[in-house]
């Protein structure tokens, strides 16, 4: 059994990654969503999402995660998220002559549609946070791979 | 004013490492013991006496929260400082892990007699 | 017309990011190309903004002091001029250099975002912004600095983080302070509370003051922070190191610590006398060390070091004429630094090698480079025809009038030294005799050359012309750093 | 008064967890010492009214907890004995600390007393904040609408410095230190 590559930790990390992705997963999108209400906003919601991801990367290997959201369809998320923000930049600059105008009707507080354009930001901030910090570790724990079959090597 | 000058300590510490240790991982370690300093520092610059969060609640009057809410402006300068910190860190930890491939050890002083 | 005052930090970021999205189907020419055609349309718009006087853009349709502001006055306009000249002809000299490093669309990326950073910086008109902005351009310059992966490249773009983190730890502390005391982060609001409330001489500004000379003069490679300046300058790419050499430490140094000295907190005498001393240190340490290098590019950072001395001087004696000097020197130590840095990197693309002691007469292999390198020597060196000689003499001259007299002699004894070593330079890489292994030696691709003769020339004209460069170009620059209440005014519409 | 005193006693909690951090030989349990400093700066945010910053520093916190430990685990996780005197002798570094911490002293007296802040910019926005822009989170309406700018910044920042770091690891020069160290081409 020793030999064989084992991927991802033990069943009972396992079985507590199960129970704790969904909470995770909702919790984010409530920060990101409300974040104009309450507490929270685009950044800390998209880490905790590239977060619960992260976990299934040290719960399952990474092929299972590869399987779901690839390296490629990180990298242009993270893409598209960016070019979300510079476009609404230019958007507010189009509409009201500065850049980053708040040009959508503010709506009524304390409502989820209320602070114009702050909801998209947020959304386009957890878009690009989130996948550029879930690539980042794929980069990293790709490369822990060949650093651990180098002490492999020197064992034997 | 102590909560200055304890934070400060804490700010000196992290220089301390980040120039005597020789380990690399102990030189990121105090840079980001310096970010957590210096955000802490500029948050409690905001903090107002027996202050609410600046977060409105359905019950409260606008009179009442502007009299007693937190100054908003330094935490939105700190949330930018964290996220630059970051940043910064995983930086630091592509390039510490690069240079142990490099060169096979994480002290600073080996890696530049090695270097020549 | 301040509609376009975002687009200096737009349009690269949004070309950098199309060209990932797009580079993902053609790695090898499109970066290249899309890059040129970014720097090039920035230019246009420079061009389009260039000589209006004062234009604010406030972001997000917020008034100064309550939102972020862009300023562009003629300060950042010579600023701008220098940064967009330089990035154009050194995306271009890169298109042919940077074959050596496979993977070009991660290296134009990272430039891009450097020039967006520095662009950022020079417009910027609020305190948290510059650091926000200073942080874009430091993170890419890190990573480009590292970008060969070598062992020592590593090594060099690992020291050149850490101390680059820590000068940024020790200016957003400074921040802390400013805005504790003033209660606000736009430079014209805390310069104009500063006077109303006459907190010049308090001790927490005094604190900031410190932190600012600290972190700045680490960015700007002055003597006490310089130890991470000749290994990052001499390991990057070529490109790389012209835009270190020519302009980050320019932008994020000098420019920094004129705009919040002159324009923010008021230059007062203790950090004139701070400025001068360490100017004078580092251009005595430069210069000395330079002499005994063997490696080029770490001679020419070693100058780089004494150079930014001269600038530092020339802003710590704070007359008019030692300003004009200063700013005249920024723009000329722009120019003729990359021609070396450039001429460095075909030369060592050519030979293989950038080791004085193992180059010589290369005047017959390499005509064009050795011809451009020996213009740029001799306008470091401060040889009359050429633009180094006019700055290096206002400076020298502003010194002496201003009565510093001990500071003029010092100034001379490193106008001699530099001449001294770029002259045992030019005499055994490029006049010496050919040595073995120089034989099958060609002369570097045109790409390449194309920049290296249009610095060349931009020395000599800038020589000539210097005249002209001085009353349309630099004069109104020092005037409108010295006016403190002209950019208050300007700024808060008041 | 009792919120001073916990702010006080989590701070010193902090410096002691700091100061272990870099006295202590083993990486691994450096790393995590770093972790309860970080998560005791959590707290005080809670305690300082910034639960933004709070939610926002505990994630960090987590990530680059990972991050780090990512870096020093798989390697070798005992630090390098220290061999020598370092660069300067550990005299002329407590007097310079000694000064500065005078200096500090000293510019800290003249600063607003703690809990009086002056906000002379952000009453704007606690007064306008709710009419001009709708959020009822003033520190969001700051973020991304009074100085959305810099959020635009720190935007590309993390850009940056996620592509700078993946420049630094990118497969290029990898098989040329083959001698150095003995990678297993695995796939």
């Amino acid at each position: 059994m020793k030999g064989k590559k084992q991927s991802g930790m033990t069943f009972i990390v396992k079985t507590i990654t199960n129970l704790i992705i969904g909470f995770m997963m909702v919790f984010g999108a409530y920060v990101v969503l409300y974040g104009h209400i309450t507490p929270g906003g685009g950044f800390p919601g998209g880490v905790m999402i590239a977060l619960a991801y992260i976990l299934i990367t040290l719960a399952y290997g990474r092929k299972v995660v590869e399987s779901m959201v690839s390296g490629v369809a990180g990298s242009v998320g993270d893409d598209i998220g960016a070019l979300a923000i510079i476009i609404l930049g230019f958007i507010g600059l189009w509409i009201g002559g500065t850049f980053l105008f708040n040009f959508l009707p503010k709506g009524t507080p304390f409502e989820l549609f209320s602070a114009g354009h702050i909801i998209i930001y947020n959304l386009a901030i957890m878009l690009k946070v989130g996948m550029s910090l879930y690539i980042v570790f794929l980069a990293l724990a790709i490369l822990q791979r060949v650093v651990v079959t180098r002490n492999e090597n020197e064992e034997n | 004013m102590t909560l200055y000058f304890l934070n400060f300590v804490l700010l000196i510490i992290g220089l301390y490492a980040l120039v005597f240790k020789r380990h690399i991982v102990k030189k990121i370690l105090g840079v980001a013991i310096m970010e957590y300093a210096v955000n802490l520092f500029l948050i409690l610059l905001g903090f107002r006496k027996s202050g609410v969060p600046p977060i409105l609640m359905k019950d409260m009057d606008m009179a009442t929260f502007i009299r007693t809410a937190v100054d908003p402006l330094p935490q939105a300068l700190v949330l930018t400082s964290i996220v630059i910190g970051l940043g910064t860190l995983a930086l630091m930890v592509a390039m510490a892990i690069r240079l142990y491939e490099r060169y096979g050890t994480f002290d600073m002083d080996e890696i530049k007699r090695l270097r020549g | 017309m301040s509609v376009l005052l975002p687009l200096f930090t737009t349009i690269p970021v949004f070309s950098a990011i199309l060209m990932l999205l797009v580079g993902k189907f053609d790695k090898k020419y499109f970066p290249r190309i899309w890059s040129i055609l970014t720097s090039l349309s920035l230019l246009f718009i420079l061009a389009a903004i260039w000589g209006k006087g004062t234009i604010i853009h406030e972001m997000g349709g917020w008034k100064p002091p309550f939102g972020v502001v862009l300023v562009k006055d003629n300060l950042s306009q010579l600023m701008l001029l220098v940064v967009n000249v330089v990035t154009f002809l050194t995306v271009i000299y890169s298109y042919s250099y940077m074959r050596k490093y496979e993977d070009y669309l991660r290296f134009f990326t990272l430039f891009l975002f450097m020039l967006a950073g520095m662009n950022g910086v020079v417009l910027t008109g609020d305190l948290f912004n510059l650091f926000v902005f200073l942080e874009i351009a430091s993170i890419a310059s890190y990573a480009l600095v590292g970008y060969g992966i070598d062992a020592e490249e590593l090594e060099a773009s690992f020291k050149y983080l850490i101390l680059g983190a820590l000068a940024s730890i020790f200016i957003l502390f400074g921040i802390g302070m400013i805005y504790s005391v003033t209660g606000s982060v736009n430079m014209a609001d805390v310069a104009r509370f500063i006077i109303d409330n006459g907190l010049a001489d308090n001790k927490a500004i005094l604190m900031a003051t410190g932190l600012f000379i600290l972190g700045f003069g680490l960015k700007a490679g002055l003597v006490p922070f310089h130890a991470w300046l000749p290994d990052a300058h001499s390991s990057a790419p070529a490109p790389i190191s012209v835009m270190l050499s020519g302009v980050l430490i320019k932008v994020l140094g000098i420019y920094s610590l004129m705009r919040i000295f002159y324009s923010m907190i008021g230059m007062t005498s203790v950090v004139s006398n701070i400025l001068l001393v360490m100017g004078s240190i580092s251009m005595l340490v430069g210069a000395f060390m330079g002499f005994g290098q063997d490696d080029m590019k770490r001679m020419f950072a070693f100058s780089s070091i004494s150079q930014m001395g001269y600038i530092a001087v020339g802003i710590g004696i704070g007359t008019p004429l030692a300003i004009i000097g200063a700013l005249f020197h920024l723009l000329n130590h722009a120019v003729f630094k990359s021609l070396l840095f450039l001429s460095s990197g075909a030369i060592q693309t050519s030979t293989g090698t950038r080791n004085l002691s193992e180059l010589g007469g290369l005047r017959k292999s390499m005509p064009v480079t050795s011809g451009a390198s020996v213009i740029g020597a001799l306008s470091i060196a401060g040889v009359p025809p050429f633009n180094g000689f006019w700055s290096k003499l206002i400076i020298i001259v502003a010194a002496f009038s201003a009565g510093y007299i001990w500071l003029g002699a010092i100034l001379v004894l490193t106008a001699f030294l530099t001449l001294a070593y770029y002259l045992r330079f030019q005499k055994n890489v490029i006049f010496g005799e050919p040595t073995p292994n120089m034989k099958d030696v060609r002369e570097a691709p045109f790409l390449m050359l194309m920049p290296i003769v249009i610095f060349a020339v931009l020395c000599l004209l800038g020589g000539i012309f210097n005249g002209w460069l001085i009353s349309n170009i630099i004069a109104p620059a020092q005037s409108v750093i010295m006016n403190q209440m002209a950019y208050i005014s300007s700024v808060l519409g008041i | 008064m009792n919120e001073i005193i916990i702010l006080h006693l989590l701070l010193v909690f902090m410096i002691i967890g700091a100061f272990v951090t870099v006295e202590i030989k083993n990486m691994l349990s450096a790393v995590i010492s770093i972790g309860a400093v970080g998560f005791a700066l959590s707290m005080m945010f809670l305690f300082l009214g910034a639960p933004d910053i709070a939610i926002t520093q505990v994630i960090v916190e987590i990530l680059s907890l990972i991050l780090l430990i990512r870096a020093t685990v798989n390697v070798d996780n005992v630090a390098i004995e220290e061999k020598g005197e370092s660069v300067f002798s550990n005299r002329t570094a407590l007097i310079f600390v000694g000064i500065i911490l005078v200096f500090a002293w000293i510019a800290f007296h003249s600063l607003p007393s703690f809990g009086e802040p002056l906000m002379r910019v952000s009453r704007f926005y606690l007064i306008h904040g709710l009419r001009e822009v709708g959020a009822t989170n003033f520190v969001t309406s700051v973020i991304l609408d009074f100085r959305a700018y810099d959020t635009y910044g720190e935007a590309m920042v993390l850009f940056v410095s996620i592509s700078g770091a993946f420049a630094i690891l990118r497969r290029w020069k990898r098989e040329q230190d083959k001698d150095f160290l003995r990678i297993d081409r695995e796939h």
